[in-house]
C-alpha cells in the first residue's frame, strides 16, 4: 500500500468552487490566510458566496478582495472591525454578516468537521447573543443550543504538507485551519514546502491527509504573507 | 483460512477502489490486507488513532505504542499520521471514510446490521462499531453465509440489537456477494462449486436471483 | 517571564484523588494506559471510584488491579471484552458498567474538557443506544442529546514533557489522552522522558501546559508497558 | 503613557500570582506584560492560539506567522506551546484561565461589562471577549474612570449590549481600585493625589468607603 497524491494546480483546485458555495478560509488576520487560493478565487469570480472566517482581513488583502470583487452574499465571522470596507458593506445592507463569539465560531465548525448537529452551551447566556438561538437547559443549567457549520470548500494555508495531503501549520498561522480541514466537503490547502510522504513525522502531522482532497504548492509568497509594518 | 474463505477475502479486497480511505474491522475484514498490492494507493485508518496504516508486525519487530484497534501491532508506512480519538471519529463522522469492513452476527435484507451483542450472553461494548457502520460512505460485510449451528446469518429481520439501522451496501461471505438495495438482498456472486440453489436453501430472506450466469469466484 | 514547574513525586501527585472520585484514565490497550499511576492509586487505595477509560485492559494489568482491589463503583466505557474479571464483576452487579459507542465517549469527554453542556449527534438514533437519551431533532434530522463528562483527575501517560506539562504522546498511545487531559479538574501526567521547558518544540506539542496540574517522571518502565505476546 | 496610567497599570500587574495562566485584553491589558519580571512565573495565553506568550517585537524582529489576538508581533519563551482555535477557547470556557484583564465601555455595579458594541455607531463583533468576560476564573478590568466625554464608566445598570453578565471581579482604574461584590462597588485603593470625594463625583453608582487610610498607588 502506498497513499495516494493529491497535488493539484491552483487554477482546478479552485474551479470546483461554484456560484452561491459556501467557503470557510482559514487565518486569523494575516497568519493562516491562503492569500494566493483566495486571489485565484477572485480571478475565476464565482459569486454569491457565503465566506466563514475569523475576520475579515484589511484594506487590500485576503477577504477584502472578495468584498471589493462583489463575490460576497455573507460572512460568518467574528471580528471585522479592521475592515472599513466590511463595516461599510454590512451597514449599507449590501452584505448580510453573521457573528459569532470566537471560541463558538471555532466550535461550529468543529462541531461540523466531527459529523456533529450542533451542541449545547452556556456562552452568551443572558446577553443579545443568546438572541434567537434555541434555550436548551442541562442539569439545571441555562444553555442554548448552536448550530454545527459545515462548507462546500475549505481553503487553507500550511507551511509544509506531503502530497498525500498532511498538513503542519506555522506558529500561530493554526488558528482554525485544523477545524475548517475537517468540515468541508472538499479542502484545498496551499503549501509553502511540499515533502513527499515520510517528510513529515506522522506524530507531528496537524491535519491528518484523509480530510484532504487538494495540495497545491506555492512558489515565492507575495507580500500579502508578510509582516504588516502599522503605525 | 480454508480456500473459500481465502477466495472471499481476495474478492472483498477487489472492493476498493484505488484513493480510498478504508476501515477494516477485526476478524476476517483485516486479512483483506494481505490481498492488497505494495504500489496499490489506498489509506487504511484505525479508530484508535492512524491514518495509513502499515503491514502487521511480528512480536519480536512490533513498537509497543503501535497497535490497530483490534490489538495487532501494526506498522507505518511513508505519510502516515496519528491522531486522537475525537479526531479519529471525527474522520468517520463526518464523510472522509470511504469504506468499511465489518463482520455480523446477522444483517437484514433492509440493510440492518447486528455484529455487537447477544444479550444475556455477549454484551462487552459496541467499541467503535457503531459509528463504522453508521456513517462509512459505503458499508460492506464479510462473514460466514451460516453461524456456528448453520443457521443463516442473512434474515428478513435482524433478531438481535442493531449495531446501526439500513447501513449495509453489500455482504461477501463463503458462499456468495450479495447487494443490499431497496429493501431486498440482490445475489451477484457465487463461490466456485456452488450453484444458485445451495445460496438460496442457506439465506433467510427472499434472494433476488439476476438473469443468466453469475460472476464466480 | 518564565514557566512554572509542575514535576511532582507521584505518591503526592495521586494523593489528590479521593475516595468517590470520578477518575478519567488515558489509553486504548496498553499503549496510553498510565500503569505507574494506577499502581499507586492501587497502593493508597480510595474507594467507590467512577472510572472513565475506553477500556478495562486485559487480565493483571491496569484497570483490573483496581477492579481487583474493590475500588471501582463504576465504569464508563467502550468496550470491556478483553478482561473476563470486569465482565464477571459486571453480570453479578457488583459494577456498574455504562457504555458509549467509542467515538462518542471521545466526544463527551472532549464536550467537558471544552466547556461545552453537550452535543446533539445521529448516532445511536434507531438503536437501543439512544434509549433514554433525550430526542434533539435538528433542520428535520433526527438527533439525541449527548451530555458532556468531565472528572475529578485525569491520569494520562506521555512519552515526553517538559516540566511545565506540555505533554507529546508515542505513535497510537495518543487516544483519549489529549482528551482527558482538558476535561478533568486535576491531570496528572506520568512522563518517560523529562526535559526542560524549550525541549519540545511549540509546534509539535500535544498537550499544551496550561492544562495540566502534575508532571510525574517515570524510572525504568515495568513489564505491563511492553509489547503483549498472546498466542 | 500618562504617570498615572502607567501607576494604575504597574497596580494591575500585581494582581497576577506565580503560575497563573493570564489573558491580557487588546490595549490596556497588553502593557501589564512590560511589568512582569522576567523569573517571574507566569504563562500568558492568546485566543489565536499560543500559551507562553514572550515579549512583544518591534517589525524588523518580528515573525510572520507569530501575532497575539490584537495583531501584535510577539515572540516564544521556552515552554510555549501553539493550538488551534478551539483547543483555545477549550482551555478558557473549561477553567484554565486563571485571571483575565479586559477593557470595558462600562461596567456595572453587579459585575456587568459592556466592551464591544454601541448600537448603530461600533458593532464590528465581539472576537473573544464574550468568552474570556464569562469563563475566566477572575476577570478584572483596566480602563479610565470617565469616558473621553467625561461620563463615568462605573454604572448602576450598563446601557450597551452586555459582553457577560455579572462577570467583573474587580476593576482598575485611573483613579482608584475597585472591587464588586454583592451588588455594590467597594473601593479598595486610590490613586495618588486624589481623595475619596473626587472618585465618588466620578463615579455613576453608590460606592461602598471602607473605614481608615486606603492604600494609594
Amino acid at each position: 500500500m502506498k497513499l495516494a497524491d493529491k497535488s493539484c494546480a491552483i487554477e482546478d483546485a479552485v474551479s470546483r468552487i461554484g456560484a452561491g458555495a459556501t467557503v470557510m478560509l482559514g487565518g486569523f488576520g494575516v497568519p493562516g490566510t491562503p492569500f494566493a487560493l483566495i486571489r485565484e478565487l477572485v480571478r475565476q469570480g464565482p459569486t454569491g458566496l457565503t465566506i466563514i472566517k475569523n475576520d475579515a482581513n484589511e484594506k487590500g488583502m485576503g477577504v477584502d478582495h472578495l468584498l471589493a470583487a462583489g463575490m460576497v452574499e455573507k460572512l460568518i465571522v467574528t471580528h471585522i472591525g479592521l475592515n472599513a470596507r466590511a463595516m461599510a458593506m454590512m451597514n449599507a445592507g449590501e452584505i448580510e454578516v453573521e457573528f459569532c463569539a470566537q471560541g463558538m465560531l471555532a466550535e461550529r465548525v468543529r462541531a461540523g468537521g466531527a459529523g456533529l448537529m450542533g451542541f449545547v452551551t452556556d456562552i452568551g447566556v443572558g446577553t443579545e447573543l443568546a438572541t434567537g438561538k434555541p434555550r436548551l437547559d442541562m442539569g439545571g443549567r441555562a444553555g442554548v443550543l448552536e448550530t454545527a457549520l459545515r462548507a462546500d470548500v475549505a481553503l487553507v494555508h500550511a507551511a509544509r504538507a506531503d502530497t498525500f495531503g498532511n498538513l503542519c501549520y506555522a506558529a500561530a498561522a493554526r488558528n482554525f485551519s485544523p477545524l475548517m480541514a475537517m468540515a468541508a466537503d472538499r479542502v484545498i490547502a496551499e503549501v509553502e514546502e511540499m515533502v513527499k510522504p515520510g517528510g513529515i513525522p506522522p506524530e507531528e502531522v496537524h491535519t491528518p491527509g484523509p480530510f484532504v482532497d487538494h495540495v497545491v504548492p506555492l512558489g515565492t509568497l507575495g507580500e500579502e504573507y508578510g509582516v504588516v509594518r502599522r503605525a | 483460512m480454508s480456500d473459500v474463505r481465502d477466495r472471499m477475502v481476495a474478492r472483498a479486497a477487489r472492493e476498493i477502489a484505488p484513493g480510498m480511505v478504508v476501515n477494516l474491522g477485526i476478524g476476517l475484514p483485516t486479512r483483506v490486507i494481505d490481498h492488497l498490492a505494495a504500489d496499490f494507493p489506498v489509506c487504511l485508518h484505525t479508530e484508535n488513532g492512524l491514518s495509513g496504516i502499515g503491514p502487521t508486525l511480528p512480536f519480536e519487530q512490533a513498537d509497543r505504542n503501535l497497535i490497530d484497534a483490534g490489538g495487532a501491532y501494526v506498522s507505518t508506512i511513508p505519510g502516515s499520521a496519528f491522531f486522537d480519538s475525537a479526531v479519529s471519529f471525527a474522520l468517520v463522522r463526518s464523510g472522509r471514510l470511504d469504506l468499511t469492513m465489518l463482520g455480523a452476527f446477522e444483517v437484514a435484507q433492509n440493510g440492518d446490521l447486528a455484529n455487537w451483542k447477544i444479550p444475556g450472553k455477549f454484551s462487552p461494548g459496541a467499541g467503535g462499531g457503531i459509528e463504522l457502520a453508521q456513517k462509512a460512505r459505503r458499508v460492506v460485510v464479510l462473514t460466514t453465509h451460516l453461524d456456528r449451528k448453520g443457521n443463516p446469518k442473512l434474515l428478513e429481520q435482524c433478531s438481535l440489537p442493531l449495531t446501526a439501522a439500513a447501513c449495509v451496501n453489500r455482504v461477501f461471505t463463503d458462499m456468495a456477494v450479495v447487494d443490499v438495495a431497496q429493501g431486498r438482498f440482490h445475489l451477484r456472486e457465487i463461490a466456485e462449486g456452488l450453484n444458485v440453489a445451495d445460496v438460496v436453501g442457506a439465506t433467510g430472506a427472499g434472494l433476488v436471483i439476476p438473469e443468466g450466469d453469475l460472476p464466480r469466484f
